[in-house]
């Protein structure tokens, strides 16, 4: 009998619920909306505790790998608590152990250099950087100072030239995990984006009607609905993918990237939505919505190359796959 | 959370492909062309389906009782995805044994079971839906062809009158599964019945309606005094809306269009290959938006099977997983324009299917309006306009 | 068909550049990065429009009675362009010389013109628009800002009590163009009139609203038993309506936002150039796609602009400009992401605008809807909901 | 006093409403429907004998110009009127005169290879066969013979492997005018699929209502309303710098993408709006829109390259225009 079941199973709710109740603690909406501020090391740490990053450890037999991992970054996603989350998962399975273990503890924070450009979110608080070139993560060493960039919408990065190392053990893998994290991340916000936006169409009475009546509101919403679902399905496919294979073979990283893919569309174009439904509500600093446009455009920024496209053809063994890249 | 076929179910997958490839006439790409409803297509069918039924596995995922093989849904999606994947060779046997079967089933009485069960186990009758009518179009419930009940000496009979339009399949049915209003005062979703009626009865006349979706794809039927007895009505009389919803929640994740989509966008992605212009950016970036498209409406359609699987009631991800097929029909029907440009109106035209879904796309839209309608009722709660 | 400016339009282009570029101060950039509403580009503005006065440019397109020269529209709309590229130094007083000071021309006592007029001529006031209300957003008809017509002795007076929100400019304004129900038993269009107030009056409150659209952009304004003499009434009591459908005609393509855009897309393609990224064709299809939709807008707002120059009553040709010029908008703030990358949170940040762009495209939503159901009921003539 | 006016004058209104009678009477909508015969070179003589090609004769005193071009090809795609237009304008602008005038009077018909691909619509028929390589035009000769190719939706094509010349003179400046041709037709096409959408949305009742009624209805007509309008007015701006500019200068090559551009993407998404509100009955062969829409398929296939992008980046002095390629 097949299971195709892509439903949390009780360690992985349980996981989800204990994160979710963690947000609610450390109050992580006032974290995303103080995004400019330094980075919460605090609550960082604490969320390490919780286990949220061990989950990743390779190797380890309590660890409840791939799947743990997307039930907490879909609980992550859905509260906006920042972070370095996919570049903290690809250092724990691409560094060596002890320097693993500390980012595991939360003591040691990670950037991540995108595939394309030179900014390092979280970059000025991290102790680490890694970059990533196509398929491939290197270590990364500063070549001159790291500059405090404000980014567009508040939240901070660094900028640097970086010298680069050889690739680490396991890039294609880590990498596969970063973006399924990723990509449950942003279908985790966007569901809240979603709920909120619902809520307020439900309500909110315009030419003598609720928003929600109209067409031209209700129509992009479910849109929105079944595009956050279905990202969210395919973050747990590729977790699943994850897990039942050892190593980084082309349908992991396919599912991956086709999880990606689709959480990245989902959220750029359920973002918009959400707005359009909100009008100058949207926009201010104070309002429903805001913080969590703001972190996932951050997110989505990240995700902006052709290595996603190029994963899905090479399971075709089609084109190349952007190693040699 | 596990998403792995088991050894038996990717046995049973390999085991079909093989059986595909034996069967499947040399000249099936040709043969096919037209669609399941095509006249060498609907002729196929039926020695192909009793090829199926042969080897058990027509409608294995029925109740013994019934002729089946009580498999799960999961076994019978291998089945669907690798017929869509080869632009289905059950040609409209498949709504027999998807949801035309099963409502028999469940709403039918001893004697219809006995008639029509056996048959379609058995491989060798076609059916039509008689659903959209002129006035009607996705908006159902607007129905008017009329089944008017009368007493001849203490006989009964329904009397027929009225058209069906954009009616697939049923130049070759022998039956068709028919929606009427059998209460004239009624309107809307109530007094109305199915019929299921053989298409030889007189007063029935076909009229096939030209299009570029295929040879004999759409078609309207007249019913003209049509005479039948009143034993053709499928469950209790005027609560036909019921069979019906009942029906559509299987058909609407039955057809596995996302494979046929995903087979379609592989071919496109391999001449893109052959031709070089996987060094495109553009290209490649294209292809696998599309990619995640498909993969996304195959997660969501195994969402709904897995509720099925595990006997939960219908829920709004159907709406979701047809919505997103469709969706998917649409990219991947744009996307041979935009990639090979002027070429794509020749060499992209694999099996007839691109150009058709580039066309049709909007075909399936009042459609999709209405489940994006439920989908923000029901799923997001919205209030109804 | 002819286009194309005439020789005098484009030497006034070019002293118009020429102007900017010797008034302009060094700190131009980081002191218009909040945008029209921030404190030291009003400050600004006061001193600038004073310049363009004494230039004779700020309200050439008035009336030589009013403190104009009589030049027709296109001349106003090249001030209006060259003044949106740059970041609008002329401040909130583009609403003054767009729809404000015409408005009073259109329907104010001599007394109400006497006193207003040249004041927007000389460039040194200020104004706000007080339109929508906490539960009236994009639905300007629904507001309940009240004006109550209270006597006290021989004497009248309206007495204010309610609020505005997302009134921009308000913080630095000497007037508001204030929307009010006069009529309390009325109700949509009807029993609205517009007032001129002094923000100076007692009772009259302004909260900012931080945004990330730029520094005092936003506002809610409370109106507390505000009292004013009648004689701030424009036009007739009970048909604000009128008066302000009237100013929006004017309004809605009044700011040349396409030229705005149509400059930062330069800038985004300029950037793109520098780091070598046109050898990538997706940057090159989507910046050109971005460019011909820039024109497109530029193309409809001339258009506009043609009819009003030709003295045509207002057509929908006004609402296509504005939906196309929103559309402008959003397709410019997406595109800094789709090219960039990360990178593109921070170098695209040209003043600041990509951003307010790409996060506020949905901003004009309630009104793109707003214009999208005018464009279908009044362009082509389909029924109304 | 500028003259900014877009309007047709009364010339330009007279010629466009000869080309609308002469598609009536030679039944324009039977010819488009009939797309996979032999081509109606009758009817398409006629149409040069009311002046439709003479029109962009150059250095010809009586020649209407370009402006006059976009008014009949407007017209005749308002009718969906066959045949390979844009290949002629741009045949009668870079022929030696002797065959310009065969072109102009009909009896010469002219098939153009687009920048990519090797497809020639109206190809078997035609007795010149012309190739766009990047900026430039060149005359072709057969290197084989062509085969007859049945594209999608009906229409032939030809198919050869084609033995490329020298440039042509003035290649620029008639790809110019090409591209404001298909974008005027497209325009025009657009134009009537609208009106009988709009038609059928205002008249036709479901659920309760007319579509017309429902904004998942309206709002996209309104959409396609605003970009036919904008795509026309930008084939005339277009028109309008080809007449009063001499050379193939940058402007002028930027105004026809930006037109060409505009168009294509407004017949593109018009095209699947119409068939939105049509459903079923939009790809029925006697329908009342799949001869409209398959025409304007063919025509949008022809321009599907980054030339036009590249056209606009050039005008800011970015990039190469093509001409090198």
């Amino acid at each position: 009998m097949s299971k195709l079941d892509l439903a949390y199973n009780e360690d992985q709710q349980s996981i989800g619920a204990a994160v979710r109740r963690f947000c609610t603690q450390v109050n992580s909406e006032a974290l995303a909306r103080n995004a400019h501020q330094p980075f919460p090391r605090a609550a960082w740490e604490q969320l390490a505790q919780l286990g949220a990053f061990a989950a990743a450890a390779p190797e380890q037999d309590d660890a409840g790998g791939a799947e743990e991992v997307c039930a907490i970054c879909e609980a992550l996603g859905e509260a906006a608590f920042p972070g370095p989350l996919s570049a903290t998962y690809i250092a724990i399975q691409t560094l060596p152990e002890d320097e693993a273990q500390q980012v595991i503890s939360g003591s040691t924070l990670v950037a991540l250099r995108a595939s394309r450009g030179n900014l390092l979110p979280y970059g000025p608080d991290a102790d680490i950087v890694l970059a990533r070139e196509g398929n491939t993560v290197r270590r990364a060493e500063l070549a001159a100072e790291m500059d405090v960039v404000e980014t567009l919408g508040g939240e901070y990065c660094g900028r640097a030239t970086l010298t680069l190392g050889e690739p680490l053990e396991n890039s294609a893998r880590a990498l596969a995990l970063g973006d399924l994290a990723a990509a449950a991340y942003l279908g985790g916000a966007l569901q809240t984006l979603l709920t909120v936006t619902t809520e307020h169409a439900a309500t909110r009475r315009q030419f003598g009607k609720t928003l929600g009546e109209f067409q031209a509101v209700t129509h992009p919403l479910a849109d929105c609905a079944l595009n956050a679902t279905a990202a969210l399905l395919l973050a747990r496919n590729a977790a699943c993918s994850f897990d039942s294979s050892a190593d980084d073979n082309a349908t992991l990283c396919a599912d991956a990237a086709a999880a990606l893919l689709s959480a990245a569309r989902a959220a750029r174009e359920g973002a918009f939505t959400c707005h359009q439904v909100f009008g100058a509500l949207g926009v201010t600093l104070e309002g429903p919505v805001f913080h969590f446009t703001r972190r996932i455009q951050q997110v989505i920024s990240m995700t902006q190359d052709n290595l996603h496209a190029r994963a899905l053809l090479a399971e075709l063994g089609l084109g190349d796959d952007g190693h040699d890249n | 959370m596990e998403f792995d076929w088991s050894q038996q179910d990717r046995e049973h997958r390999q085991e079909v492909r093989e059986f595909l490839a034996a069967e499947l006439p040399d000249n099936w790409e040709e043969m096919s062309r037209h669609g399941p409803g095509g006249d060498s297509q609907a002729a196929f069918s039926r020695h192909f389906c009793g090829r199926l039924a042969e080897k058990g596995w027509l409608t294995q995922h029925w109740p013994g009782e019934y002729g089946g093989r009580d498999c799960e849904p999961w076994r019978h999606s291998i089945l669907g995805e690798e017929m869509w994947a080869v632009g289905e060779p059950r040609g409209s046997q498949y709504m027999n044994v998807n949801w035309i079967g099963p409502s028999i089933m469940h709403f039918g009485t001893e004697a219809q079971k006995a008639l029509h069960l056996p048959k379609i186990s058995a491989g060798d009758v076609l059916w039509c839906q008689g659903f959209s009518e002129p006035e009607a179009g996705s908006d159902l419930a607007a129905l008017r062809t009329r089944a008017e009940k009368v007493a001849s000496g203490s006989d009964e009979h329904y009397v027929i009158n009225g058209s069906k339009i954009w009616t697939s399949y049923c130049n070759h049915a022998d039956y068709i599964f028919l929606l009427v209003r059998t209460d004239p005062d009624s309107s809307r979703t109530r007094g109305i019945s199915v019929l299921l009626i053989p298409m030889d009865t007189p007063g029935i006349e076909v009229r096939e309606i030209p299009s570029v979706v295929g040879e004999r794809y759409f078609h309207e039927v007249f019913f003209t005094d049509v005479r039948v007895p009143c034993d053709v009505l499928l469950g209790e009389e005027h609560t036909g809306w019921n069979v019906v919803t009942h029906a559509l929640q299987f058909e609407r994740v039955g057809a596995a269009r996302y494979a046929r989509a995903a087979l379609t966008l592989d071919h496109i992605a391999r001449v893109a290959a052959e031709r070089g212009m996987l060094d495109d950016p553009i290209v490649v970036d294209r292809l696998g938006e599309a990619r995640a498209l498909c993969e996304a409406a195959r997660v969501l359609v195994y969402k709904v099977i897995d509720l099925r699987a595990k006997g939960s009631p219908p829920t709004a991800d159907t709406q979701l997983a047809r919505v997103l097929s469709t969706n998917c029909d649409n990219a991947i029907g744009r996307l041979a324009l935009e990639i090979f440009g002027p070429e794509s109106r020749q060499y992209a035209s694999y099996a007839d299917n691109n150009f058709r879904l580039a066309m049709t796309a909007g075909v399936a839209v009042g459609a999709t309006e209405v489940q994006l309608n439920l989908i923000a009722s029901r799923f997001l709660e919205l209030p109804r306009e």
